[in-house]
């Protein structure tokens, strides 16, 4: 039973993915690896950037900590503020 | 006191001054960031910033109260513009006050040195021929 | 392009920063010192500045280009005000732009800091209960 | 035959010697140290201060420095803007 999980897409990650949200379908209890080894399998041009982190609930998330559905989501390319 | 903005609206320099001045603190730096007219010897003719707000907002403020503590800083504002922008307008702008000046200059270095690392904003450059994501290929 | 100012009139960090802004320059750090209400625990009212005009001209212009060649800065400019001031009143502005933005931090901190050690400019600060010249004895 | 040199006095000086101008009376050819003993032997209280410096045509002097007639100069109590 795959859970799904929408996420936020931002400069670039929007360019990619077409749109300004997607939704991936994660296995049950999910880490942030997970998610991004979905997120390569589904759009392998996010290989070929310098680097991309997840937020999750607003904040950086480690690739270890765990999803919880109701989690906000959002894929952080290069940030080139400032 | 650390204060924050993210701004579609032009920002002042006497407001991100003033709401840092201090008649206890003899001194105040500030760092502008301006939009250049070129970028790796490309002709930019404007730009658009975007941000995830309300991550930004966290991220400035934890930026600007890490920055406050570990210098022993009066008060740190860091105001950021999002939009449309063109060359020479202000992207950018942090203000230190602080009793000892060379906190004042570390303190705000540390800002916009974090700013430009962690904060999710992001910079798209239109060139005469074309437009791209600063930063984000290598 | 150094420019300085030695004048009984108000400052204006606009003006300031106009002078040295430039749609090649990314970065511009300013440092503003402004009369404090206090100095070593004594209620300071108000203060005057003398300077030896002539000197402290050719001193400031000294600095201001020695900063900028050392540091290949782009531009730096250098306020001061003479006179009568009050608590909070600007006393000095610094801008300096570059392209580097590290560089305009450190050419910044080194404006004030050679400022305050060469520019022949006496404080005399007026208490409730008297003055004196600042830093004169020891 | 003394040879007269006319001092600006700025700040303490100026208190100091009462006066926003002094005039003393130097060996011919003085170095800058001479005009400094003979300001300390009329006015000691210039030996309270941190230091004193002397700025001859507008510029920081050496003590070694040769005074000629004509000159400006200043004394430079230490300073205190910014």
């Amino acid at each position: 039973m795959k859970q799904s999980h929408s996420i936020l897409c931002f400069g670039i990650a929007r360019d990619i993915t077409g749109s300004a949200t997607i939704t991936l379908h994660l296995r049950p209890r999910p880490k942030v690896l997970d998610l991004r080894t979905e997120l390569l399998a589904q759009y392998p041009a996010f290989g070929e950037l310098v680097s991309f982190a997840i937020a999750r609930n607003e904040a950086y998330a480690d690739d270890e900590e765990t999803l919880e559905p109701g989690d906000t989501l959002a894929i952080i390319p290069p940030v080139s503020g400032g | 006191m650390s204060e924050i903005q993210l701004s579609p609206h032009p920002l002042s320099i006497d407001a991100c001054y003033a709401s840092v001045q201090d008649p206890t603190c003899g001194g105040i730096c500030l760092f502008v960031g301006t939009i250049r007219n070129h970028n790796k010897g490309k002709s930019v003719t404007h730009l658009n910033f975007e941000s995830y707000a309300p991550m930004a907002e966290k991220e400035m403020k934890r930026i600007a109260d890490e920055a406050k503590s570990q210098h022993g800083l009066h008060a740190v504002s860091l105001h950021h513009r999002t939009g449309e922008l063109a060359i020479g307008d202000i992207a950018v702008i942090i203000a230190v006050s602080s009793h000892h000046r060379a906190a004042a200059f570390a303190g705000c270095e540390q800002v916009i040195d974090e700013l430009k690392k962690h904060v999710p904003i992001w910079k798209k450059e239109f060139l005469e021929d074309g437009s791209y994501w600063v930063g984000a290929r290598p």
